[in-house]
């Protein structure tokens, strides 16, 4: 029991992690339909650049805080510099800008900070608690609580407000959005601004547990992807399932069954679930219109 | 028996329900026209026959046999062919390779024959590339057989749409707006050309916003109104239709109203 | 008079004649080995060529096929006493088997729904590459058998060869074929029918097209362009690790395939050409090489969108217009 | 619309122009080769690699060269990808013709590279870890690390010592870890040591606490082994310590730098690690004849780069000095058959891994005593022999 509680917890850590990845996933897609494959490169630069602005003295929110905004206007600079002059592209260029993006900000970060793997302080320091038999850090907890804040969040902001029912509206129908006076360019740049600013806060929550470097993106990415695709692109509260399904697979499976073949257990479970339902756990069912 | 029966169709999106308990016939030769205000479930319906969507209720008979959510490329070989209200056109592909696709069913061939070639894959090619021009003679397109379609303009397109769909050897036809945005000398062009084709003996189903057309070419007339059968008729019957004059004035204004009254 | 030629006969000649006075502008016999892993790419390329370009299926886990040949050409010759040529026959057939079973359910996905399950196909081939390492050595790879070619040419006519040399014009003879079937494929009634998805796929439905089996046959021979292609880096390299079936590796070719021109076979080979030769040359670079790749595939994706080559002929002949 | 015309202009003439950038030509210089994997996974082992390289080129050329000729070093960057690590080593064989190559910083693109070398008849200098490399032996490579397989008997012997016989081993899929896993795996019998519980964790794995929790409930179990580099080890002390497991812990010399202590935290107090004598230079005796050397390389390092010193720097550092070494011996920068001759029988060449002493049949040339088994205290590194 106790063993199947530790199983739990680590999956859920890492699930936490995906489905943020995932929510970053959302957001963007919403509000674009463009997949954004630099999503991993968000949590990326979030870590990274907590952990040099804290090096460099500042306290270790201050440098969060200021990690995050950075990464929220490199978010909104992919939009401006990337997305937008290429609205109208077909799926596979925009996934190829995207992974392009993804190099490109790999690249800049390896020569910007550097190859070693990173690490800063625990928020509540490293004394686990004790459950049941199981152990969990308390920064596990700060990563789950972080995760369903900001989902409680983002569910709050599209539903309860302006803004984001603007959001919304412009997904749905983008020239009917600007019609009735939505800033629709403003909408897209707040969404890629809310997307890596998402990705940045795991990369910041999740840093004292896995560790960072300049390559961490490109797993997490996949990882993150493949949760908000299960759970049904498009869909936060899919994303959010996607990615905890996901950890707990890995984490059961690794615990019950093969370490060697966690990995594949996830991709086969999201294989299996997608010749079921073709749109993911909760996604829509599109109807083609003809 | 007849050549297309409809039965009880209906369907469901969302729990609202979009088309409902619907009857009717065609028979060879006949021209059948379905009219009704926008969100009527006229291309709905269309799309139940062709087999896109899968109705919820009802059946749809092709020569008494049951094709109900038959695949459309089954129904396509038992002589079911369709154009589109949207356009569906291969945008990267010249006119004349638009209509060599609509061929497909004659000159299907092993994969392994087109990989290498072999002399009867060319053979079928030049074949298939006449029969085509052909075609879009019929259309009046021979002079656009290499352009690419995405260059070509909407009334063009149109054209190449029911070309391609005559190219399947078709023994009923769905047109779905064939007219649409079309100017007047080519509104009377395909008016022309449904009414040659329905001489030949390939039933048709048509779906179409422009009464003049509907009433001058029209066997029988079906009239939808909120995805329910309103009226039938010949064209003067439905004309006369209170029920349809209402829901025309009611959805649609004066004048359409008036164009439904011709 | 070129114009009146075929373009299917004008390619292929195009083709050959680059293959054929490449050699004399290679400054060391080095760049035979570029030309030859040039050619290999191109072979995956052209798969891709008729899965992407044609067909409008996308795919992120071709590269899981490559590492099913090149695994069959380190494998077959040690365990079922294969000659190597038959290995990588074998690996073609298995690699198209599994494309074809696996390829219904996965095809009934459209677009990021059909890319996240083919890059879990990839993902699992090479999950199964890196972890049975009793047979394939784990991530640190093993020794392929060789081709013999060299030496059975050498045998032949008592000459003395180089490995690479031989292998440039053995790899270049592949390509050409492999783009002479692409080629015939384009205006055949498949080719039609696979191009005609790409565009509307309800449309080709209506004419009587069985799409699923049209994009299942695109997916089967992509799948053996592809695990040809492994199994030639494996023959070619003697050496194999599963880093060939690597996600990163099934991008790679993807954008190979896009940034040249996915629709034509001329354009997926330029593709297959820049991204094999630029990390060549961006060695000057040294640690910018990330960043200037980047770059390149988002402004390319941005500005072109078609690929190089297909702007680049558009903007010819609008200027050979004005 | 004219912003669109100029990108594509100048995106097409970059194109043409890196194709045709292609050639670079060579002049009368001591040309050494080097392929690393400078950045990709395998990049904290290419990156200070690199670094160690270029420092001791310049520092060599501003002592005049090797026999009076000025070094020049081409170096590439293979990503740790064994197909364009073939590649370059045949750029560095047919284009460049150098006269030597010191590189391979993974096992994978070493073994990929070897058979280009061999057929070429270049001296090849790998510096990494599998004792495949050298196993059986290759006329023209050569390697600078210990093996993987020395670092089994050197933790198994310490093991031995402390009377454990049942052990768990969680080890990285990775190249290094799944290699080490398999020569601990062959070598325990010998030891006495039965491996009662095997796991293993991804490259880019966050979280090993599943893994662990299966080794922790493993009956009779009595210490845990740790192959892999990389983040994975930090993250495996780490959840190591949060499951309260109190057995000791062997890392390799995977983890052999500054930085895993400084990753691992806390948890790393305690945990047992075979490394070169590099990490505690200044613990070495006075007498140790190693201790100038290292001193020597860490200093200088720290000056040029600014960074802490790692035992792959110091794998870089041995095989230039040897290869330099060997060419003086020799009394030649050109005819490579002398040269090979001369690294084969280099003989008492104090490195940073230990004294190097090869031999036609040994083309590693240390032993276990070059290894130390170290203890972390104190957030340092403490010899505990």
């Amino acid at each position: 029991m106790s063993e199947f509680l530790q199983f739990v917890f680590s999956g859920l850590t890492v699930g936490a992690v995906y489905a943020l990845v995932a929510l970053g996933f959302t957001i963007i897609y919403n509000a674009s339909s463009v997949v954004n494959f630099a999503q991993g490169e968000f949590v990326m630069l979030g870590g990274m650049a907590t952990v040099f602005i804290f090096d460099a003295g500042v306290p270790i929110w201050g440098a969060a805080a200021l990690a995050i905004l950075l990464t929220a206007t490199i978010g909104i600079l992919l939009n401006k510099l990337a997305i937008e002059p290429a609205r109208g592209a077909s799926v596979v260029n925009l996934i190829i800008i995207t992974i392009g993006a993804s190099i490109f900000l790999r690249g800049l970060a390896q020569i910007v900070f550097d190859k070693q793997i990173h690490r800063f302080p625990a928020f509540s320091g490293d004394t686990p608690f004790n459950i049941a038999g199981a152990t969990l850090l308390p920064q596990s907890i700060w990563v789950l609580f972080g995760a369903a804040a900001v989902f409680i969040g983002l569910y709050a902001f599209f539903t309860r407000t302006l803004m984001g029912k603007a959001v919304l509206a412009t997904a749905n129908n983008r020239l009917a959005a600007r019609l009735v006076g939505i800033n629709t360019n403003f909408i897209m740049a707040l969404s890629f601004a809310l997307s890596a600013a998402v990705g940045a806060t795991a990369g910041v929550l999740v840093t004292p547990i896995t560790l960072t470097s300049y390559d961490i993106g490109v797993m997490l990415a996949l990882k993150g992807f493949a949760a908000a695709m299960l759970g049904g692109m498009g869909n936060p509260f899919g994303a959010l399932v996607g990615g905890l399904l996901i950890g707990l697979i890995e984490a059961t499976t690794a615990g019950y069954l093969s370490s060697d073949y966690k990995d594949a257990a996830a991709f086969i479970v999201i294989l299996l679930t997608l010749f079921v339902m073709p749109q993911g756990l909760f996604g829509q069912k599109s109807m083609e219109r003809v | 028996m007849s050549l297309l029966g409809v039965r009880g169709l209906g369907i469901d999106f969302g729990g609202i329900t979009a088309v409902n308990a619907l009857d009717f016939d065609v028979q060879p030769g006949e021209i059948v026209s379905i009219i009704g205000p926008n969100g009527a479930g006229k291309t709905t319906l269309f799309n139940m026959i062709s087999g896109i969507y899968k109705p919820d209720r009802g059946t749809v008979t092709l020569d008494g046999d049951d094709v109900t959510s038959l695949e459309p490329h089954k129904l396509a070989e038992r002589g079911l062919s369709r154009t589109f209200q949207n356009l569906q056109s291969f945008e990267q592909m010249t006119a004349l390779e638009n209509v060599m696709v609509g061929c497909h069913m004659s000159e299907r061939s092993p994969v392994w024959v087109d990989l290498l070639r072999l002399p009867s894959s060319s053979r079928r090619n030049r074949e298939t590339q006449e029969r085509a021009m052909t075609l879009l003679k019929r259309v009046h397109l021979e002079k656009a057989a290499h352009m690419e379609a995405s260059s070509l303009s909407y009334g063009a397109l149109k054209r190449i749409d029911i070309a391609r769909a005559l190219a399947c050897n078709p023994r009923i036809l769905l047109l779905d707006e064939p007219a649409a945005g079309c100017n007047a000398v080519e509104t009377e062009e395909i008016d022309a050309l449904i009414a040659e084709i329905a001489q030949e003996g390939v039933a048709i189903l048509l779906v179409e916003h422009d009464m003049k057309l509907v009433m001058k070419i029209s066997n029988h007339v079906i009239a939808l109104n909120y995805g329910e059968k309103l009226a039938e008729g010949t064209p003067a019957e439905i004309s006369r239709d209170p029920k349809v004059v209402e829901a025309y004035l009611g959805s649609h204004g004066g004048k359409e109203a008036a164009d439904a009254l011709g | 008079m070129l114009t009146r030629i075929p373009p299917r006969v004008r390619a292929l000649l195009i083709l050959s004649i680059l293959i054929l006075i490449a050699p004399m502008l290679f400054p060391s016999s080095f760049y035979y080995r570029i030309g030859t892993l040039i050619f290999i790419n191109s072979i995956a390329v052209i798969g891709l060529v008729i899965l992407i370009g044609y067909a409008g299926q996308i795919s992120l886990g071709h590269a899981g096929f490559s590492g099913i040949g090149a695994y069959a050409c380190a494998l077959a010759p040690t365990h079922l006493g294969l000659p190597p040529f038959l290995s990588l026959i074998l690996g073609a057939v298995i690699s198209g088997l599994l494309a074809w079973f696996v390829g219904r359910p996965i095809l009934r996905l459209k677009g990021h729904y059909l890319a996240v399950a083919t890059l879990g196909l990839g993902m699992l081939i090479s999950m199964v590459l890196n972890n049975e390492a009793q047979f394939t050595g784990g991530p640190d790879g093993m020794m392929v058998a060789s081709l013999g070619l060299t030496k059975g040419l050498e045998g032949l006519f008592d000459v003395n060869l180089k490995t690479s040399v031989v292998w440039y014009w053995f790899a270049g003879v592949m390509v050409l074929l492999g783009a002479w079937i692409a080629l015939n494929l384009y205006n055949s009634p498949t080719g039609r029918v696979l191009r005609s998805v790409h565009d509307s796929e309800i449309a080709a439905k209506t004419v009587g097209a069985d799409v699923a089996r049209y994009k299942l046959v695109a997916f089967v021979i992509s799948a053996v362009y592809a695990s040809i292609a492994g199994s030639m880096l494996a023959l070619f390299n003697r050496f194999i690790t599963p880093d060939i079936a690597s996600f990163l590796h099934s991008v790679e070719l993807v954008t190979m395939t896009v940034l040249g021109g996915a629709g034509s076979v001329l354009g997926g080979i330029a593709g297959a050409t820049l991204l094999t030769a630029l990390p060549q040359a961006l060695t000057v670079f040294h640690e910018y090489e990330h960043v200037m790749l980047g770059l390149i595939m988002m402004l390319v994706m941005i500005f072109m969108r078609d690929g190089l080559l297909p702007t680049l002929r558009k903007t010819l002949t609008r200027r050979a217009i004005a | 619309m004219k912003l669109k015309q100029v990108v594509k202009t100048t995106t097409l003439a970059a194109a043409v122009s890196a194709m045709t950038a292609l050639a670079t030509p060579a002049l009368a210089e001591v040309l050494i080769g080097s392929t690393l994997a400078i950045t990709g996974r395998a990049s904290f082992l290419g990156d200070p690699e690199a670094k160690t390289l270029a420092m001791l080129v310049d520092e060599i050329n501003a002592a005049g060269g090797i026999n009076g000729e000025p070094v020049r070093l081409i170096q590439y960057d293979d990503g740790g990808d064994p197909n364009k690590a073939r590649t370059f080593a045949t750029r560095l064989v047919e284009d460049d013709e150098v006269v030597a190559v010191i590189g391979g910083s993974t096992t994978g693109t070493t073994m990929a590279m070897v058979p280009i070398f061999e057929e070429a008849e270049v001296p090849f200098i790998s510096l990494a870890g599998a004792v495949a490399i050298i196993d059986p032996v290759k006329k023209w490579v050569f390697k600078t690390p210990h093996t993987d397989r020395m670092a089994c008997e050197k933790i198994f012997t310490d093991m031995q010592a402390n009377g454990i016989s049942k052990i768990g081993m969680i080890s990285g899929t990775g190249g290094f870890g799944k290699s080490m896993r398999g020569q601990c795996m062959d070598v325990a019998g010998d030891f006495d040591i039965e491996i009662v519980a095997d796991e293993t964790y991804g490259p880019s794995d966050s979280d090993m606490t599943p893994q662990l929790t299966n080794i922790k409930n493993t009956d009779g179990i009595q210490a845990v082994v740790n192959p892999g580099f990389g983040q994975g080890p930090a993250i495996v002390t780490r959840n190591y310590r949060q499951l309260g497991i109190d057995l000791p812990l062997y890392q390799s010399h995977g983890v052999a730098s500054k930085s895993f202590i400084e990753l691992a935290g806390d948890a790393a107090e305690g945990v047992r690690l075979p490394a070169a004598a590099l990490l505690v230079a200044n613990n070495l005796a006075e007498d140790d004849p190693q201790k100038p050397v290292v001193m020597k390389y860490i200093e200088d390092y720290q000056t040029a780069t600014g960074e802490p010193v790692s035992t792959f720097g110091g794998h870089a550092y041995d095989a230039f000095k040897m290869l330099a070494a060997a060419m003086e011996t020799a009394g030649t920068t050109t005819d490579s058959a002398a040269i090979r001759y001369a690294l084969e029988n280099t003989s008492g060449f104090i490195g940073t891994a230990g004294v190097v002493n090869m031999s036609p049949d040994d083309h590693l040339g240390l032993d276990l005593s070059a290894f130390k088994m170290l203890e972390i205290r104190d957030g340092d590194w403490t010899i505990i022999e």
